[in-house]
């Protein structure tokens, strides 16, 4: 670097600076050691490698690779298959009880595997009531050991989740955990002592384990040596892992992730991207969108215990209105689905087709002629009717209640906009279009917390937007978020819904041990749903995640996106 | 010389009022801050028109039928669409009306806080004093912009109004230490012992006699707080903790930043910032300005010792 | 050949209303080792012509014309190095005011010795701080308080300090700004008498500037009287003070108390002095002077030679000489 | 004596701020609606595990009760256990804090520095043009609008030109480069810390080169100003030894005064340049409802702030012969 071209840049001391720096930059050395590193650009650190209080994505993120399952999920059918599990467990009716036999494997510290363990990790979250895990464990009645390679789960009754809910939670390692939870049991508070205790190397089976964690800045995950699946062949798929190590890498806002992304510092943004960003990144050649269905649902709840969302002709009425086809392509940007029932088109299994669509085909005229013709049937009246005598959309004013009072102004509660920009701009949307046959609607966004508090804690609110990111494939949501037991302070039926029938069909289904049987039932209680519409259904995003194909191949896709173990474990340097 | 008593017949404020306007005016930095503040305020006064034209022009909820992404300027769109097709100068445009409107109603408000509390506290003296001003001091300390993001987080998202009501309630104390100074200062003045003397209650000599005497201070002082409220609440709806119902600039340049439009769409990351930081820098030059003409001191540089 | 010699000065400011013309048509001199003292109310320009005298107008202030020669030099076409050079080593200042000709975040003694510095290169620190200390003692000021900051000084040691601050470089003129207003009686009169012996002591010549004609009477060899910018009466200690020709002299004389004097004859002198970006034509105090006749405000009075050492500028004197 | 009377008097002041914020601080945390464990439980939660937590978090006994135990815990550096990193709060800020103090810091110091150097020369060259440009480019630079700075220059100096990283404190190449010595990982700190640190200079220094340059003007029609050049002194010695170090004194006042505007900035810096700080773990709790965490940072900013205050005080005293208290 010569004196001309610093000297063009004199008078200005600052960019003297800068180009010092990178002079010394560019003569840094080069990294030279192993296989290639996985670099990995995500938005936040993980707040915490404590598997029972992480329960933010970030977390979830890093934890997945270290702490593993009895069972997996397969990544092209999204078929359950043995992971630490050697095979498909034993399931005895006549005690309830299913059999499992584990793989040989380690601990990342190298010591075995072995049932204790896994006996270990279901006894801590039953006596700890540990939030999230707990319910997969309630119905676990006992647990037995006869080896240190099999496992012995007797249910207190049937349940239809333990295969794919407790069988797929992650297995801590008692040699780590029991003098925490010694230390735990003896405090007053013995689930925060649990919760609050900081695990600083969280030892797992995973491919990889943790080498470094420099706060602020990135986490190093190095190839874990005693990784049961090197080079084993599980599911049809050869497992590596092939590359040294994985680099999280925490940027903070997107723009900064994919600006490396594009420069090449990082070989995956692993998280949804803006629509925004897909035509300049389509352009690279070395970058490669991927574009896959999440298992979510984003729907339009009513509070089903007061006037006037109790009417259920007149929840009908809105979602005629509501323009599913405006969400979609400009709210979403085309980068997502429309949704017609509570399960996800995405799990092909469980999703309901045959459901009434409300507003499938119709534009605005027909949407507030068809609504019109709805409310008006049920005994709702205008001062100025939406539809004047000659069948002319007009705006419409002074709605009335079939008992002749005016309708109260509500609320729609959503999500603030920093939280989830769609959200917030679907609630404004909706808010016009109900304002149009009259609806005295207003969006208002508030902080998540006060949201749900207001919500699921003192239930006095009106209408909300909200949405699951991420479910579980297994439909069993549906029955908790509508079964009326559910109806109570913090509980997940917020609307209120009661339908003796509904909770019929939804305590047998989940009783149900046989597939099709089950199905048939979770048919049945989507049908319920979307006829009676204690929730619309309206959207499901599509995740659209960026790589980069210059480092590495063997990318896995699969329904929660392409950062997934499968891929960590498959890809290859070029 | 006919000229000249037609002037002493004016009332003595308004003579006082031209030459204060002809120094004003004189100084390039109020001449440049009055003409930007008159942009703004056509800009402000103009927003009604776009939506009238054609509803997709609506700032939040009229969108363009054929335009389903962000698309840079054209004759129908002078400034571009945002991420859904709305119009962005409409946004710009309404961003003004709030801009105005935030700045000077919290402006207005902490300056009536602060020469309220200045006055009596630098009128009655003592205790009252000693109270106003320790809470002044406590509320100083406090980063506003931080105070404002816990109550909306705590409280919910905020509108409008209440982030105005919030700023205000925050940023009366520096006002109200110049007042209550002013106060002082007058208290000892022979006109104020003598209206005491001839028997004015505590309510009448305050607001009689001291304050049309602090008002000027007070009015200068209104002019900085614009600054800091319009300021705030654009930082505040950055970061996604503004009013979802108010097109202001603050949220336009949120949208920008969260939409992932921020590299390619150089036609939507400028006009908000310019206009924001364009309506501060004029309001700022004004107080500079008027800072000159209410303080004698800085008009004697010229003259001779 | 005298040391300093004015000859027609005349200065202005450019304000915002005009030029106002501060000093005009000013001529005098002054001998080695004299003294001598301008007097007149505050905004007559005398503080403009000493400021004149080191180059020192304000950034506005502007020398419309006449010369100023100190040593045969005339100051005011040399460059402004030669200037700085020349100042405080050849002419120095004791200002008015002097608790704030003093800089309050620097210790006396650094401000004396950096003059000291400032015109000898040869000097060492070591050796500028003997000279300080020198000086202090010479006017008075206990060398313990060299270390101090100005204002943990008194109004009477600060003027001292300031007067041991103005010989420092052993000049031959210095320029006495209203140097004891601010003091009390008794302090004043002592700085006075210190300030006169050390004059003489030292040969030093010193122009003083005073409102104050007692004091400048108690000083100077010769007076000076200014109004309005213009010298109105000049002359010898003993004649201006013992037989004041100009109106306003006089005026001057009963309006301020001499030191020893009685009080009882104090008359202030009423009405205010002209504007002076639009002076008025002929003489500049007949509209205070209560023996004005018509013909002061046609003709500017010129200088009357009364004695050998006073002349006055007065049309009454004119007149009584003129059709001789 | 009197320095110390001073001393004792103004601590007991910033005692009781202090003991005013913390309360009402208390008090807005808990009279809120909004409930902390909301966010952390999945549909499958029971209701029964919901309050259960709740309990466990203490926040179901009476608020008076809280209170107390907030207020003691406070004086014995407990401030509670953050809901999302599930560690004492005092370790996460103590680990973002350097970060904050070493961007916060040098920006301030660098700023006020280049402002009174600026600040002395447009006084200096009060009515040509150099003034008239740094008047007018110190009021552009003061009044921008900080996050959109960040953006632009991000845009230009990322984006455009790529000759700084947009975001974090370093790079993991170096970091995790075993060959890689303390010099070269400073150096990457400070790559990093370029963009950040300018925008929060570009806001400070245009407002400490106005103030000083107003304070330089004022203190130039000094008396002691005249007896300097009348001693025949330099220019420079006159501008560099006179003037300004009486002329910098309120910028140092301001600089305290203005702590709490520019802590604002900060945080709006940290965020957008994602920071590891204190300003951005303030904004990112708050959105999350981690109230320990939120109310920790917070106070430990208003904390800071009085601090600084006092600082200044001592500071201004230190500068000014003329001030004994």
């Amino acid at each position: 670097m010569g004196y001309g071209s610093s000297r063009s840049f004199s008078g200005c001391g600052f960019l003297r600076f800068a180009l010092i720096i990178l002079v010394v930059f560019l003569a840094l050395p080069a990294m030279s050691n192993g296989a290639p590193l996985l670099k990995v650009g995500v938005l936040e650190e993980p707040k915490s490698l404590n598997i029972w209080l992480a329960s933010d994505a970030w977390s979830s993120r890093v934890l997945s690779e270290i702490y593993q399952p009895l069972f997996t999920r397969e990544p092209s059918k999204l078929a359950l298959v043995p992971w630490l599990a050697e095979k498909d467990p034993v399931y005895d009716p006549a005690n309830l009880s299913y059999t499992i036999y584990l793989r040989e494997a380690k601990w990342s510290d190298g010591t075995p595997f072995t049932s204790s363990d896994v006996a270990f990790t279901a006894r801590l979250v039953k006596e700890f009531r540990v939030p999230r895990f707990l319910s997969n464990w309630s119905f676990v009645k006992e647990i037995a050991t006869p080896d240190p390679r099999t496992v012995i789960f007797y249910l207190e009754e049937p349940m239809a989740t333990f295969l794919t809910r407790t069988l797929t939670t992650p297995i801590v390692q008692e040699k780590q955990w029991k003098p925490i939870v010694e230390y735990a049991r003896k405090k007053e508070k013995s689930l925060a002592a649990l919760l609050n205790q900081k695990v600083d190397y969280p030892v797992g089976t995973g491919p990889f384990r943790l080498k470094e964690w420099r706060q602020g800045a990135y986490i190093f995950l190095e190839t874990n040596p005693n990784f049961f699946g090197t080079g084993k062949r599980i599911a049809g798929r050869d497992l590596g892992p092939f590359i040294g190590g994985i680099v999280f890498k925490n940027y903070g806002t997107s723009d900064a992730a994919i600006l490396d992304l594009k420069k090449g510092s990082i070989d995956i943004f692993w998280w949804g991207l803006q629509a925004g960003y897909v035509d300049d990144l389509q352009k690279d050649k070395n970058i490669r969108i991927i574009t896959n269905e999440k298992s979510g649902l984003y729907y339009m709840g009513f509070n089903l215990r007061k006037a006037p969302f109790n009417d259920k002709a007149l929840r009908k009425s809105v979602a005629t209105l509501i323009d599913k086809d405006f969400i979609v392509d400009r709210i979403l940007q085309g980068f997502g689905v429309k949704m017609d029932t509570v399960v996800p088109p995405a799990n092909r299994l469980w999703c309901c087709t045959e459901v009434e669509k409300y507003c499938e085909g119709l534009n605005k005229e027909q949407r507030i002629k068809k609504a019109f013709g709805i409310l008006s049937e049920a005994g709702y009246k205008w001062d100025e009717p939406p539809v004047d005598g000659s069948g002319k959309v007009v705006k419409g004013k002074g709605i009335r209640l079939p008992d002749g009072t005016p309708m109260a102004a509500f609320t729609i509660l959503t999500p603030p906009a920093d939280y989830d920009p769609q959200r917030a701009m679907v609630g404004t949307m909706v808010q016009e279009w109900l304002r149009e046959i009259g609806m005295p609607a207003s969006a208002k966004p508030m902080a998540f917390g006060s949201l749900t508090e207001q919500v699921k804690g003192r239930r006095d609110f009106d209408a909300f937007v909200l949405g699951y990111g991420k479910l579980s494939l297994d439909p069993d949501y549906v029955r908790n978020f509508f079964v009326s037991a559910n109806d109570k302070p913090q509980g997940w039926n917020m609307s209120g819904y009661n339908n003796k029938e509904f909770d019929r069909v939804a305590e047998q289904s989940v009783k149900e041990m046989d597939l099709e049987k089950r199905r048939e039932l979770v048919m049945q209680m989507q049908r319920m749903v979307v006829d009676d519409l204690p929730y619309i259904p309206l959207y499901n995003p599509m995740l659209l995640e960026a790589v980069r194909t210059d480092r590495f191949t063997g990318w896995v896709s699969m329904v929660e996106g392409v950062g997934n173990t499968w891929s960590f474990c498959e890809l290859k340097p070029r | 010389m006919k000229g000249d008593k037609e002037i002493r017949h004016r009332p003595h404020w308004f003579e006082q009022f031209l030459e204060g306007w002809s120094v004003f005016w004189q100084n390039p930095l109020g001449k440049i801050g009055v003409t930007l503040l008159g942009i703004f305020a056509l800009m402000a006064f103009s927003s009604f028109i776009p939506p009238l034209v054609n509803p997709m022009y609506h700032p939040m909820t009229g969108v363009d039928p054929e335009i389903y992404s962000s698309v840079g300027p054209s004759a129908r769109h002078w400034l571009g669409t945002d991420f859904m097709g709305r119009d962005i100068f409409s946004q710009l445009l309404a961003g003004a009306r709030i801009a105005f409107m935030v700045g000077v109603s919290a402006a207005f408000m902490s300056i009536f806080l602060g020469t309220a509390f200045g006055m009596i506290a630098g009128y009655m003296g003592g205790f009252v004093d000693t109270l106003l001003m320790r809470l002044a001091d406590v509320i100083m300390v406090l980063p506003t912009l931080l105070v404002v993001l816990i109550l909306a987080s705590l409280f919910g998202q905020l509108n409008i109004w209440t982030i105005v009501l919030i700023i205000a309630l925050f940023r009366w104390p520096g006002v109200s230490r110049v007042i209550r100074s002013q106060a002082l200062t007058l208290k000892q003045r022979p006109f104020i012992e003598a209206a005491r003397v001839a028997g004015a209650s505590h309510i009448r000599i305050i607001f009689r006699h001291i304050m049309p005497n602090v008002l000027p201070l007070a009015f200068l002082y209104m002019t900085f707080r614009v600054t800091a409220a319009i300021i705030i609440e654009a930082a505040l709806a950055f970061l996604g903790f503004g009013d979802p119902g108010t097109v202001s600039w603050g949220m336009m340049l949120q949208w920008v930043w969260k939409t992932g439009h921020m590299f390619k769409a150089l036609y939507w990351l400028l006009p908000p910032g310019i206009c924001i930081s364009l309506i501060t820098l004029s309001f700022y030059m004004i107080g500079r300005a008027m800072d000159e003409v209410l303080d004698p001191r800085l008009r004697r540089e010229e003259t001779a010792r | 050949m005298a040391l300093l010699e004015v000859e027609d000065l005349s200065i202005g400011y450019r304000t915002r209303l005009g030029l106002h013309r501060a000093v005009e048509g000013v001529s005098f001199s002054l001998e080695e080792g004299k003294s001598l003292g301008f007097v007149g109310e505050s905004g007559c320009g005398k503080t403009t012509v000493g400021m004149s005298l080191m180059g020192l107008l304000p950034r506005n202030g502007e020398v419309l014309r006449g010369r100023v020669l100190f040593e045969g030099r005339d100051i005011l076409s040399i460059s402004e190095e030669e200037l700085r050079l020349l100042r405080w080593k050849k002419i120095s200042m004791i200002f008015q005011a002097a608790m704030n000709a003093l800089n309050p975040v620097k210790k006396v003694a650094d401000q004396i010795s950096e003059a000291i510095l400032a015109h000898s290169s040869s000097v060492s620190k070591a050796e500028a701080s003997r000279q300080v200390e020198g000086l202090f003692q010479l006017v008075g000021v206990p060398k313990e308080r060299m270390r101090d900051y100005p204002h943990q000084y008194s109004g009477g040691m600060k003027q001292r300090a300031v007067i041991a601050m103005a010989l420092a470089c052993k000049p031959r003129l210095i320029i006495a700004d209203e140097p004891t207003t601010a003091l009390d009686v008794i302090v004043q009169a002592q700085i006075l008498e210190e300030t006169r012996l050390l004059q003489e002591q030292l040969g030093i010549s010193i122009i003083f500037i005073s409102h104050d004609i007692s004091i400048v009477a108690d000083v100077c060899h010769d007076i000076g009287i200014m109004y309005a910018g213009e010298l109105v009466e000049y002359g010898s200690r003993e004649e201006v003070f013992d037989s004041p020709a100009h109106p306003y002299t006089r005026a001057l004389l009963s309006s301020f108390p001499t030191l020893t004097g009685n009080r009882e004859m104090l008359k202030p002198i009423p009405g205010e002095p002209p504007n002076l970006v639009d002076p008025p034509k002929g003489c500049r105090f007949r509209e205070r002077c209560q023996e004005a006749s018509h013909e002061c405000s046609l003709i500017s009075p010129a200088w009357t030679e009364l004695f050998p050492r006073h002349k006055v500028r007065c049309i009454r004197f004119e007149r009584k000489k003129g059709p001789q | 004596m009197e320095i110390k009377r001073y001393l004792t008097r103004r601590i007991i002041q910033i005692l009781v701020s202090f003991f005013v914020i913390l309360t009402v601080l208390f008090l807005l945390f808990r009279l809120a609606p909004g409930d902390p464990v909301s966010r952390m439980i999945d549909p499958s939660m029971s209701p029964e595990d919901a309050e259960h937590l709740i309990a466990q978090l203490g926040l179901r006994e009476p608020i008076w009760r809280q209170y107390l135990v907030y207020v003691k815990n406070f004086f014995t550096g407990d401030f509670g256990y953050s809901f999302h990193y599930g560690r004492p709060v005092l370790k996460v800020i103590w680990e973002k804090l350097p970060n904050t103090l070493l961007l916060f810091t040098s920006s301030i110091i660098l700023s006020a520095l280049v402002g009174i150097f600026l600040g002395k020369i447009a006084a200096w060259n009060k009515g040509k043009p150099l003034d008239s440009w740094m008047t007018i480019g110190a009021l552009v630079t003061h009044t921008v609008f900080l996050p959109w700075l960040a953006l632009i220059l991000i845009w230009v100096f990322a984006y455009k030109l790529g000759w700084f990283p947009i975001t974090g404190i370093i790079s993991e190449e170096i970091w995790l480069d075993p060959d890689a010595g303390a010099l070269a990982k400073a150096l990457d700190v400070g790559h990093h810390m370029v963009l950040p640190m300018a925008t929060l200079f570009c806001i400070h220094f245009g407002s400490y080169l106005l103030i000083m340059r107003s304070s330089m003007l004022e203190t130039l029609k000094e008396d002691y100003i005249l007896t300097a050049r009348a001693k025949g002194l330099r220019e420079s010695v006159i501008r560099d030894r006179h003037a300004a170090p009486n002329a910098a004194l309120p910028v140092v006042t301001s600089v305290g005064l203005s702590l709490a505007f520019s802590i604002n900035g900060g945080a709006l810096t940290e965020t957008v340049f994602t920071w590891p700080g204190i300003g951005r773990e303030l904004v990112f709790a708050v959105s999350q409802n981690d109230y320990p965490l939120a109310q920790a940072s917070f106070l430990l900013i208003a904390l800071v702030v009085l601090a600084a205050n006092l600082v200044v005080d001592i500071l201004y005293a230190y500068l000014d012969p003329r001030i004994r208290y």
